[in-house]
């Protein structure tokens, strides 16, 4: 169906995504505490979601579907990053108050209300 | 094949074991997280189900949007129930402890008091379980017992699409073969935002949503903010365009544009609408108007209402949809935001 | 290549469903979130794989619609909507 | 056992679940949380009658495709409505429960 060198890169670049999914999962329920859980989820968000549109890339039916792949890999790239950042700074502004907990007291100024 | 059944049973159970999650959370957030994480493994379904409009749907506005509702009420109603007997300590009953919540308590602390309620409460779980169990007996045993094909009207609904420059079956059935459907939904979205809006305050008749002014935030919240509108409103279009032979359609194109629009007010870089103001009452009625005005239009042709002159057919479908789009992205925001909630 | 792509969307959606124990257990609200962030990217991934694997119509647009909602949905979590103290006193001790 | 009969089974199921919760959970917001499921149980379960009249080149029958789209935006205006009624009960009496039958004051 399609050439070997497309099919070979698909297999490699999609089983590497599923390592970096099955790394991001195990670290969420590992991981001791939010900021390292938060670490393991960006490499899922990161490097799992781009090297599987990477993979997929080869196996695009047209041009402008290869297109439309870039197109949410970039979106995925960016907003994953952001939000990791954006739940990083709750997350740490939620703690920080000491005794305070993060869902609790501090609803003033972080992070949900 | 059977990778196909693996991976479909693996998204039967995850939807199942989420919406069992949605129900039984004994925290108000942590079920609605469950159903927006339920709502988007459904999109997934429907995607399986050879939907792809629905899906879109589903994913855009029986998500995202209703997510957005239900996050914001779970945020601004307490936990869990809020009825305490007087003599009860609302700290025991809501311990701050826990960051998760993990220690309140499953029930309303009032009950354990009142045994003669428990068995009434125990009498009534057993009853809805044996009704609801028996309903979902039914059903399954009716997906079970019929299994051939069922009677389709898909031949009736694509006859006439060629006439209306249409491919996309769904399009064409929500536009053309039952249009009356879709513009009464128009008239119901917009009877729902005027009893949301009804619920303000007399004082505060016309003003802002929101409580207060959300202050800007600064930081990532507003880089995403400022970053995503324009692709949103990019996809949102290209949504609508599509629909003509591909899923899209105004609806799940609105839904984005609703989000976007909420994403802006959220990192507080625009405040919400006078919810009295022209702008506001003119954008939202603008999009049914057209539609209606069409439908009314179809009187002049033989056919009668809501049809579309030969020839033509796009050209006013497109006319149609455009404001419509635009409508239904404010309307579908100002449902999120709510009442009108301090002064004008 | 169908099946070897199907059995990765699989293997995602498996995943997926393990992390979703973090929904279960918590114990912050974040940990919830996160995983349904989990959810969402993979849940992406899962549908692109499927997607492509069996030619379905539109599930690129879906993943593209999907990718801009889980930004909104992230934000809506970690800011809320509701972004003052409301005025009632009761609610200000039973507050979340 | 077919993929099909599978999706046909989680509707049934998700109605069960729905109703259930919408029946038995004291809160309000759960309860429409719970018809919220029960209803995306039903169009489920259209969804699988729609892919069963998969017919005239189609993967699925429109009609009742078009009709589950028009469902869960009706669903979304009824939930949204719900939802600010709750929250203006809340910010008028600072309480949400529906009194169980019987049970008055303390």
């Amino acid at each position: 169906m399609t050439a070997l060198p497309a099919a070979l890169a698909t297999a490699v670049l999609v089983t590497a995504g599923v390592v970096f999914f099955v790394a991001g999962t195990v670290g969420l329920l590992r991981f001791p505490d939010a900021m390292t859980r938060l670490h393991a989820l960006s490499k899922a968000d990161n490097l799992g979601l781009g090297l599987i549109v990477l993979g997929l890339l080869p196996q695009a039916a047209s041009v402008s579907g290869a297109l439309k792949l870039l197109a949410i890999w970039l979106l995925t790239q960016v907003a994953g990053a952001t939000v990791t950042q954006v739940m990083a700074r709750a997350i740490w502004r939620g703690a920080s108050p000491p005794g305070a907990s993060p869902s609790h007291a501090s609803s003033s100024e972080a992070p949900r209300s | 094949m059977s990778a196909t059944l693996v991976a479909d049973g693996v998204l039967v159970l995850l939807l199942l074991g989420l919406a069992l999650r949605a129900t039984a959370a004994a925290d108000a957030f942590a079920a609605v997280v469950a159903f927006v994480a339920f709502g988007l493994l459904l999109a997934l379904a429907w995607m399986r189900l050879h939907a792809g409009d629905v899906a879109l749907t589903e994913a855009a506005i029986g998500s995202g949007v209703t997510g957005a509702v239900l996050v914001a009420a779970a945020m601004r109603l307490p936990p869990t129930l809020p009825h305490i007997p007087p003599e009860a300590d609302p700290e025991a009953a809501f311990p701050k402890a826990m960051p998760g919540g993990a220690a309140r308590p499953e029930v309303m602390p009032g009950w354990a008091a009142r045994p003669k309620v428990i068995l009434g409460e125990a009498a009534i779980r057993l009853a809805a379980l044996l009704l609801s169990g028996l309903v979902t007996a039914c059903l399954a045993g009716l997906v079970l017992w019929t299994t051939g094909p069922s009677h389709s009207q898909a031949a009736t609904a694509l006859r006439h699409l060629p006439e209306l420059g249409l491919y996309n079956a769904v399009t064409g059935v929500l536009m053309a073969y039952r249009g009356f459907d879709t513009l009464m939904e128009k008239i119901v979205l917009l009877l729902a935002l005027v009893g949301v809006w009804s619920l303000a305050r007399d004082t505060v008749w016309g003003g802002r949503p929101f409580p207060a002014a959300i202050p800007a935030q600064g930081g990532a919240v507003t880089l995403i903010a400022r970053l995503l509108p324009p692709i949103g409103i990019v996809v949102a279009v290209y949504l609508l365009w599509v629909s003509a032979e591909e899923p899209g359609g105004a609806f799940q194109g609105g839904a984005i544009l609703a989000a976007m629009w909420l994403l802006v007010l959220l990192a507080g870089l625009r405040q919400a609408p006078l919810l009295g103001s022209r702008l506001v009452r003119w954008t939202v009625a603008v999009g049914p108007a057209i539609f209606l005005a069409a439908g009314f239009a179809g009187f002049a042709f033989p056919a009668g209402f809501l049809s579309y002159p030969p020839g033509v057919a796009k050209a006013m479908i497109i006319l149609i949809e455009f404001p419509l789009l635009l409508s239904i992205a404010v309307i579908l925001g100002l449902l999120v935001t709510g009442p009108a909630e301090r002064r004008p | 290549m169908p099946e070897f792509l199907l059995i990765a969307a699989a293997v995602i959606l498996l995943m997926v469903a393990i992390g979703l124990v973090r929904i279960l257990r918590g114990p912050s609200d974040f940990d919830r979130m996160m995983a349904a962030q989990l959810l969402g990217t993979g849940g992406i991934a899962a549908l692109l794989l499927l997607g492509i694997a069996t030619g379905l119509p539109g599930s690129v647009d879906l993943a593209l619609v999907l990718a801009l909602l889980a930004v909104f949905v992230a934000v809506v979590f970690v800011r809320g909507l509701a972004a003052s103290p409301d005025p009632s006193p009761r609610d200000a001790e039973v507050r979340r | 056992m077919s993929s099909l009969t599978l999706f046909g089974l989680c509707a049934a199921g998700l109605i069960g679940i729905g109703l259930y919760g919408a029946l038995v959970d004291p809160q309000p917001l759960r309860k429409i949380l719970a018809l919220n499921l029960f209803g995306a149980g039903t169009f489920l379960m259209f969804g699988v009658v729609s892919r069963r009249g998969a017919d005239a080149g189609l993967g699925g029958d429109p009609v009742p495709q078009a009709m589950v789209i028009t469902g869960i935006v009706v669903a979304f205006a009824a939930t949204a409505l719900a939802v600010a009624l709750l929250l203006r009960i809340f910010q008028a009496t600072g309480d949400t429960v529906l009194e169980p039958t019987g049970t008055g004051e303390e």
